[in-house]
């Protein structure tokens, strides 16, 4: 195999899907990156004398109810919902990846302890418990990006626990204890490297939940705050005007079909990739 | 004969059908329960179950003669007795202040009933024409403590209680033995409809997509932006009656930085109303610049109390309380931005216009930070006391709904602006207590009124017209409607094309 | 056999009382409280001290705890504070929405995902499996309300087969089981594929066809039955998804159930029915890892050795 | 006599990689063909393409014929292939541990094939089904019938496995590594039933192993596979007298014998290639002692070799 | 008087209990029972019996990678199963492993010069400059696969690796876990013959598990049979006749690359007792051709001729 010359995340270009989707998560990530450059308008400007105007040369997605460009609303938009999505994944993937360590580690009340609690969780509908916990902290990106990486909490540990647990009656653990090596070295050294590119991956195709977790907080009106656009909330708000200007919520919803769609392909063709199916059984 | 009606977004969530504890009650209350007086669209008083009333001319008492014959749903008879029971009923309620003014209830004969006054009281056939003194019965009342209104109702209304869902539906069906309808009815009785169902549904949209495609009757109410799009539709009408709900922002006046008066003032004056009738309620409906809807007599308040858009003061104001507009376009004062905390509850009409608000809000240096409620739970919100702007609008068509929202002894809810100022405290008393006649009440309430605006604990905003959109293949509606809305008195005339 | 459900059934009491407690817990630390909302501002503290006496609020959380455990025990939930009425009545209007919308999803998400995934799986690589999965990976990326909203412009409005909301007719339950269903069926149906493929790929397959079985046969007695154990293991223990999983669904389509309950009762600290409403939820679900567990003992005798 | 399976220059492809290359076979009832070769070498492919079975892992021939009593396989629709397996080919796989259903009874494993191609009645096919078991000397039939197969040793098992493949009453066995995962006693017992079942029963059996001692043990003859060709192919005494093939004589060369002195044993230096490294020339010639120009260059032919044939540039040489 | 041992294994026993949980009791296994043997330095041992018999738990339990149940280790002087966890480390420098997987006993993460400068980071040793080539060296393969990870190997090339890890630290004692198991018998004639190579020029001392009497026959100098966790039979040295019934039958088990020397088979019958329930007996009456009654209800203890000891009531 000749792979090992690309970093692991690009491999996924040289899959014709892979590069198609990284190239649209790519494309989206640095508009969200450079969005002032990329367009005139101000998202929170309201032109109120312009409100619902279908596409046109001038703005090319149209206007919303308040006059303010479309396309720079979900440019924006994707700004707040790939950041609040992103950084409660990374959040989860943290947390998770100590809890679940922790529990395979230790073994004992303290992994039963942690199994069932995760279990249980993991067997309650994300949704439910975003929503749950957002109406607890309070609404807002805070709140939202919170609830959003408690709400994945289970799904990391579950997987990272079950990681190291297989890893851990893997031989090379025992070779490396044969050495002389303690638990400090097997750990950080052999256990979580191995577990870490599933889990990563796995995190990856959580992005894509998150978005439309996050997207339906928004339609809850508990994501971001106006003027701040998300792509939930701007559906959320289309959601009532779906006869008047139906572009006002096609557009976003459209974002974010297509955006997870290129994560989870992107995701996909990252695990043909790195050869890690079997390790993956993604269960859901 | 069957229907579905759906509730106006507003009255979405409200937990109980019973009259005396509410604050907030919802259309079906009307057809349980029926009122002593009824009131036409001119606004002027009717018979209902009482049959006829006199005034002393002092004002000190008031005499009613009952309808005889009149049952209520659980077979108990309503006289004279029940009214005394009732009204009892009322002293440390929710809504008291109904029935403050009555110092005792005397029961003349099994038909008459007469009232002691404490006080004069002018608004005591408004307050009995409300559905807040909608007449319950008084034994089962007792008996059944919370439950009355959540399990149980019994009224003397056209329809019975059949089933409620909180915040899903309420089924009712027709009381058969039904006569004492009110007079502005062409028919007192019993109702033609037999089953009629009052949906919530929370989302406009969907309430209208039922309505375009036959699975509801009625919608209460029609926000702005569907208007349109209900009137694109063949088989649906739409009824536009006289509005009873203002849009307004409550400032609350305990909470920095709007303990400061001009800053209070720069707030109210800084929202463009017509940029809102404009933008946000398609030019449909009127701008407001008191408190009260415009139909009222004490809506005529001095020219210099009415809050109007003033973006030149407002940023005068501002400079002069020290708040210094920033490059950022926010003002600062001894480096504190003017960031404040803008409330609104989930419905889609008021998150448009909350965002509109706060870009205004914006436009004279002051950043609003919008947080969105559901509306089911946003009174309870209120109750913290932590709100600083909201957004809400309330329906009423008395004054005193003055005193209920900006009374000291409120605070929270429904005093959203937490206003408790001795002079009002002063005004407020004279304009409830104390006029012996409906003019000296209007001068009160007027004075009361006018000085309530120039302490700004709020800004008016918009002042709607009350559009209720109905299936024209389904609903015959009666015309005239002899009411100021569809309620009791339309739903008795009403009938359903088969 | 039968053994092991008896101590899989008793295993169920400590998490029930784990389960109980943390709800419990979780509950009086949120911030806020229901007497704020029932109390006017400014009330008297003695008004305060009257109402938390009323709902039992003045006593130690221990206290509380048991006082609550104890009343669920003997089947009485409480009475509702905000909604003012007993929460048994809350919940039991809305479980039987939740059950019948969750159920009927479950049922089509299963039906149709496993069909899905079988056909996929048999067709691995060509275009019906690419088809198939491309579907149903775009149904599975679309956000429910949004999934739910499209559906009903397009059957109701359009088409005016369905009633647009509600909860009044089987008619009015089509479209919210599909909004929910479809997004279950790219679940099962991935996982149909996938273990599909994997049972497939085991030598005893190889030998089937080495016996003379025809390959359909063989894909649909045997591979097929390997490969519903891990999914019909997911679904049960996911069952918490019938019941909860359906807010957003319920709120586009303005349906009772126990999702929007429970959001509802947060919201307004109505801590009674909260607490009903996630113990039956986590009832639901302790339910639902039993099933998946008994499910697979009855479906795989290597299970049911290794639990004895 | 005629052969009752004869490949002749099968070559075998999976995608792009072309696995074996003219492979000749000849196996005559009531005969014993060993094929061995190291792992890798094609052993497993050549069984499946004399199954018909290719097609399952994304194979096919690519030229030559595969014949069965006759018969072009490549010519038969697949209900007649599918006839032929189990019916009169029977197969024995490597790992008895996963080669049975893991949810299915051993009883209905094993009633199935003779009920499908024998069409015997649910009775009649446990009564033959327990008769094999018996045969096979499993203890307690009845009782094992009704067994998982998780309740079972590996002997065990493989022993059920074989009597799937008798079930249908073939003609042809063909056992695919059957011991490789069983220890010696069991392989032993396994061997044993092997050979008597050919010995009593007339059967041809092709019998894969990459053990050269169950090979000089059972086979009548042996065909030596390297890297997806044919290297050697003879009856057994001479393979072992006097090999022709340098690959057969190293490959009997790494047994270590009894009274052999510690460090006479080597090895063959390298490994097998892959797929699609196959040299060009003799694919051995990188790891034969004998290699020479000719070797790297031009594929050796098979020639007749004594009562075989092999493929190797040296053999005149060897062959004195 | 001959050296002191460099290994010795004093009544080693250890116990699994397995399938417990909740209202269940475990189900308990000898894996080892009552072990001993002693290593002299430069000795290779080997160590031969069925799947499951416990070899590998032993190996463990020798290098204490598992804790015994009782018995102990002793290593020189030192008794390893006693010794705290510093100086256990400090001890492992002076004996290693070699795995029967090579596939699964490296990390896919590491490169070949991570794999062998592992055991010098473990024990915080600089690594010497050169060592990596000179390992890979050592044991056959060439400098530029420093680079390659464990995928891009073969079996035998991995082996060779494991086999160079072991040494890294220059132990004195290696213990071989069925080491050519998984590799092909051209692959595993190089290995063993590495090894051998390996042990004449260090001086090493193995202790070697195989399934496979021949290759033990060939390469031991001492031979212990296990048969469910207990030593059956020590032969003295390769040639020595087998005393054993069970060690005779797997003898008899193994086939001689010539058809010369065909046999007819008398194979074993009977099924191994499951290691959870053994019988109170010798554990191999069930399938001994020589049972009697005794052998059924007594267990015979390893004894008789020192040099060549043996557990059965009916030795040949
Ligand atoms: N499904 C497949 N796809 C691609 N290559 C394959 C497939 N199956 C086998 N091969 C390749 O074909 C070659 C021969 O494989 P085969 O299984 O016949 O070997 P074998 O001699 O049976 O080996 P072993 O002793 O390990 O069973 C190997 O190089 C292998 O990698
Ligand atoms: N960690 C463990 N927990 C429970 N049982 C174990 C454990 N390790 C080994 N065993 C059991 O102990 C017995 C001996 O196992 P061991 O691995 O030592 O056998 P072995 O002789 O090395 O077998 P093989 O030849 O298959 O490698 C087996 O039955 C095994 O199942
Ligand atoms: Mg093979
Ligand atoms: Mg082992
Ligand atoms: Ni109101």
């Amino acid at each position: 195999m000749s792979g090992r010359a690309l970093p692991a995340p690009l491999r996924a270009f040289r899959r014709p899907l892979g590069a198609v989707a990284g190239g649209w998560l790519a494309a989206v990530i640095l508009a969200a990156l450079f969005a002032p450059l990329l367009t005139p308008y101000d998202y929170d400007i309201q032109a109120l004398k312009e409100a619902y105007q279908p596409a046109s040369a001038r703005h090319w997605l149209g206007t919303d109810e308040f006059g303010r460009d479309l396309l720079t609303r979900l440019i924006y938009g994707a700004r707040t919902s790939l950041s609040v999505s992103g950084i409660a994944i990374a959040l989860s993937v943290a947390c998770g990846m100590t809890l679940g360590a922790a529990a395979a580690w230790f073994g004992g009340w303290f992994d039963r302890a942690v199994t069932v609690v995760v279990d249980l969780t993991w067997s309650f509908p994300e949704i439910l418990i975003a929503l749950i916990l957002v109406a607890i902290i309070g609404p807002g990106t805070t709140g939202t990006m919170v609830a959003i990486s408690v709400a994945y909490l289970a799904q990391f540990t579950r997987l990272t626990r079950a990681q190291i647990l297989t890893l851990k009656s893997e031989t090379f653990i025992e070779a490396a204890r044969s050495l002389g090596a303690g638990n400090a070295h097997i750990l950080f050294r052999h256990l979580l490297p191995n577990a870490l590119a599933p889990v990563l991956v796995s995190a990856m195709l959580a992005t894509g939940d998150a978005i439309i977790l996050e997207a339906t907080l928004g339609f809850f009106g508990l994501g971001a705050q106006p003027p701040v656009p998300s792509w939930g909330g701007m559906m959320s708000a289309g959601s009532a005007l779906v006869f008047k200007a139906p572009w006002i919520i096609i557009f976003p919803g459209l974002a974010v079909a297509v955006t997870v769609v290129a994560i989870n392909l992107f995701g996909d063709a990252l695990i043909a990739e790195l050869d890690i199916r079997a390790r993956m059984r993604r269960q859901v | 004969q069957e229907a579905v009606f759906v509730l106006n977004t507003s009255e979405v969530g409200a937990p109980t059908y019973n009259p005396i504890k509410a604050t907030n009650l919802n259309k079906a209350t009307t057809l349980l329960f029926d009122r002593l007086v009824s009131q036409a669209a001119d606004l002027s008083y009717h018979p209902w179950l009482a049959e006829s009333w006199e005034e002393a001319p002092d004002g000190m008492s008031w005499t009613f003669h009952l309808k005889k014959g009149v049952t209520f749903h659980n077979g108990e008879p309503f006289t004279a007795e029940t009214i005394a029971k009732w009204l009892d009923l009322f002293k440390g309620s929710e809504n008291a202040y109904m029935a403050e003014a009555i110092a005792e209830v005397q029961v003349v004969d099994e038909a008459t009933v007469k009232f002691v006054m404490a006080r004069p009281e002018p608004n005591m056939l408004y307050n009995l024409s409300s559905s807040y003194m909608s007449v319950i019965e008084p034994k089962s009342f007792v008996e059944l403590g919370d439950n009355y209104g959540v399990t149980e109702v019994y009224g003397t209304g056209p329809f019975k209680l059949e089933s409620f869902a909180v915040g899903q539906e309420t089924v009712l069906v027709r009381n058969d033995d039904y006569t004492w309808g009110s007079p502005l009815a062409k028919n007192t009785g019993p109702a033609k409809i037999e089953k009629l169902t009052f949906r919530e549904i929370a989302e406009d949209s969907t309430a209208f997509l039922e309505l375009k495609t036959g699975g509801v009757d009625m919608l209460f109410g029609v926000p702005a932006d569907l208007l349109a799009e209900v009137q694109k539709e063949a088989n649906l009408a739409v009824l536009t009656l006289p509005g009873q709900d203002v849009y307004y922002m409550p400032i609350n006046v305990t909470k920095a930085p709007f303990d400061d008066i001009r800053v209070r003032e720069a707030a109210a004056k800084a929202i463009n109303q017509e940029e809102i009738l404009a933008s946000v309620f398609g030019g449909v409906g009127t701008v407001a610049d008191t408190f009260l809807i415009s139909a009222l007599p004490e809506s005529k308040v001095s020219d210099g109390a009415k809050i109007k858009y003033d973006p030149a003061r407002a940023n005068a104001l501002l400079d002069e309380a020290g708040w210094v507009m920033g490059a950022d376009g926010v003002r600062a004062k001894d480096g504190q931005p003017l960031q404040v905390s803008l409330w609104t509850q989930s419905d889609s009409i008021f998150r448009r216009l909350t965002e509109v608000v706060q870009a205004q809000l914006k436009a004279v240096g002051i950043a609003a930070e919008i947080t969105t409620f559901d509306s089911s739970m946003i009174r309870d919100q209120y109750k913290t006391g932590e709100q600083q702007l909201a957004v809400r609008s309330y329906n009423w068509d008395n004054a005193d709904i003055v005193d209920w929202f900006f009374g000291g002894d409120r605070l929270g809810y429904p005093n959203v602006s937490m206003f408790n100022d001795p002079k009002a405290e002063e005004l407020r008393a004279a304009a409830m207590t104390g006029a012996k006649n409906m003019e000296e009440r209007v001068a009160n309430f007027t004075a009361y009124h006018d000085y309530v605006l120039t302490q700004f604990p709020m800004a008016p905003i918009y002042q709607p017209v009350n559009s209720v959109a109905y299936n024209k293949d389904r609903l015959v509606m009666p015309e005239p409607l002899n009411a100021a809305d569809v309620g009791a008195i339309a739903i008795m005339d009403m009938e359903v094309k088969d | 056999m039968f053994s092991y459900l008896i101590r899989r059934v008793l295993m169920l009491v400590p998490v029930f009382f784990a389960v109980s407690l943390v709800i419990f817990l979780i509950l009086h630390f949120i911030p806020g409280d229901p007497i704020d909302n029932l109390l006017k501002v400014g009330s008297s503290p003695q008004a305060r001290t009257e109402m938390e006496a009323r709902y039992g609020l003045d006593q130690p959380l221990p206290v509380q705890y048991g006082l609550w455990l104890g009343r669920v025990l003997t089947g009485d939930l409480g009475t509702a504070i905000v909604a003012r009425r007993p929460v048994a009545d809350l919940i039991a209007q809305a479980l039987p929405h939740s059950l019948r919308l969750g159920g009927l999803a479950l049922l089509f998400s299963s039906v149709v995902g496993v069909g899905l995934g079988v056909v996929a799986a048999l067709n691995r690589d060509r275009w019906p499996d690419r088809a198939i999965m491309g579907g149903v990976l775009l149904g599975s990326t679309m956000p429910g309300f949004w999934l739910g909203l499209i559906l009903m412009l397009v059957f109701s409005v359009w088409l005016g087969w369905f009633p647009v909301s509600g909860a009044r007719s089987w008619q009015a339950l089509v479209l919210p089981v599909l909004t929910i269903g479809l997004g279950g069926t790219a679940l099962v149906a991935r996982i149909t594929r996938v273990a599909m493929i994997e049972a497939a790929g085991r030598d005893f397959v190889l030998l089937l066809h080495a016996k003379g079985l025809s390959p359909l046969r063989i894909q649909l007695r045997h591979v097929l039955r390997h490969a519903l154990i891990p999914v019909v293991t997911i679904l049960a223990l996911r069952i918490g998804w019938i019941l909860g999983g359906a807010v957003t669904v319920e709120v586009v389509f303005a349906r009772p159930g126990l999702g929007t309950l429970l959001i509802k009762s947060l919201s307004q600290h109505d801590y009674p029915v909260v607490q009903a409403c996630l113990l039956m939820l986590a009832m639901a679900v302790m339910l639902g890892t039993l099933l998946g567990d008994i499910l697979q003992a009855a479906m795989d005798p290597r299970v049911r050795a290794a639990l004895g | 006599m005629s052969a009752l399976l004869e490949l002749s220059e099968v070559s075998v492809s999976i995608g792009r990689a072309a696995l074996l290359e003219r492979i000749s076979l000849r196996l005559e009832p009531g005969h014993i063909l060993g094929l061995v070769g190291e792992s890798g070498s094609g052993k497993s492919l050549t069984a499946m393409a004399a199954m018909g079975l290719l097609p399952l892992i994304g194979g096919r021939v690519t030229g030559g014929t595969v014949r069965f009593d006759g018969q072009d396989i490549a010519a038969m629709t697949d209900g007649q292939r599918r006839a032929l397996r189990g019916r009169r080919i029977g197969f024995v796989t490597q790992n008895p541990m996963t080669a049975l259903d893991p949810v299915q009874r051993i009883g209905a494993q094993i009633d199935v094939v003779s009920r499908l191609h024998l069409g015997l009645s649910r009775q009649a096919a446990r009564a033959r089904t327990l008769d094999l078991l018996t045969q096979l000397r499993i203890p307690e039939a009845a009782a094992v019938a009704e067994a998982w197969p998780h309740q079972l040793s590996g002997g065990m098992k493989q022993r059920i496995v074989i009597a799937m493949a008798l079930a249908g009453d073939p003609d042809l066995i063909v056992a695919d590594e059957p011991t490789t995962a069983l220890d010696v006693t069991v392989q032993a017992q396994i061997i044993q039933i092997l050979g008597a079942l050919v010995r009593e029963r007339g059967l041809a059996l092709l019998l894969i192993t990459h053990d050269m001692g169950v090979v000089a043990q059972i086979c009548d003859r042996v065909a030596v596979l390297y890297a997806g060709r044919l290297a050697e192919e003879n009856a057994v005494d001479p393979i072992f007298a006097a090999p022709a093939h340098p690959y057969t004589r190293a490959l009997i060369g790494c047994i270590p014998q009894e009274g052999m002195a510690r460090g006479s044993l080597h090895g063959i230096p390298g490994a097998v290639p892959g797929a699609l490294q196959f040299p060009p020339g003799c694919r051995f010639h990188p790891r034969c002692p004998q290699a020479s120009a000719l070797c790297r260059a031009t594929v050796p032919p098979l020639t007749p070799h004594g009562a075989g044939i092999a493929a190797c540039h040296h053999l005149s040489v060897e062959a004195r | 008087m001959t050296p002191p041992p460099l290994i010795r294994i004093e009544a080693l026993t250890r116990r699994f209990e397995t399938g417990g949980g909740f209202l269940k009791r475990p189900r308990t296994m000898m894996a080892v029972q009552d072990v001993s043997l002693s290593i002299a330095r430069g000795e290779v041992v080997g160590v031969v019996g069925e799947s499951g018999c416990g070899k590998s738990t032993l190996a463990r339990l020798v290098l204490r990678l598992l804790e015994p149940t009782s018995g102990r280790v002793l290593l020189g002087d030192s008794e390893l199963t006693a010794l705290p966890p510093a100086a256990l480390r400090a001890a492992r420098k002076r004996m290693a492993m070699v795995f029967q997987d090579p596939y699964s006993s490296l990390d896919p993460r590491y490169s070949l010069a991570e794999v062998l400068a592992e055991p010098f980071v473990v024990q915080r040793r600089a690594l010497p400059s050169g060592a990596v080539a000179a390992m890979l060296a050592a044991v056959g393969l060439p400098e530029t696969l420093a680079t390659s990870h464990p995928h891009q190997l073969s079996g035998g090339q991995r082996q060779r690796v494991g086999i160079a890890r072991a040494l890294a630290l220059e132990p004195e004692f290696l213990v071989l876990d069925e080491p050519t198991a998984s590799l092909d018998v051209s692959i595993q004639a190089q290995i063993i013959d590495l090894l051998a190579d390996l042990r004449d020029r260090l001086g090493l001392t193995y202790l070697f598990i195989s399934h496979d009497l021949g290759l033990v026959r060939y390469f031991c100098d001492r031979i212990v049979v296990m048969y469910l966790g207990a030593v059956v039979e020590v032969l003295p040295h390769a040639d020595a006749a087998p005393r054993h019934p069970y060690t005779r039958a797997l003898i008899d088990s193994g086939f001689a690359p010539d058809p010369a020397r065909r046999r007819t088979i008398a194979p074993l019958t009977g099924e191994i007792p499951s290691p959870f329930a053994l019988p109170p007996g010798c554990a191999f009456a069930g399938r001994c051709p020589r049972a009697t009654d005794r052998c059924r209800t007594d267990r015979p203890a390893l004894g008789g001729d020192a040099a060549h000891p043996v557990a059965c009531f009916h030795p040949h």
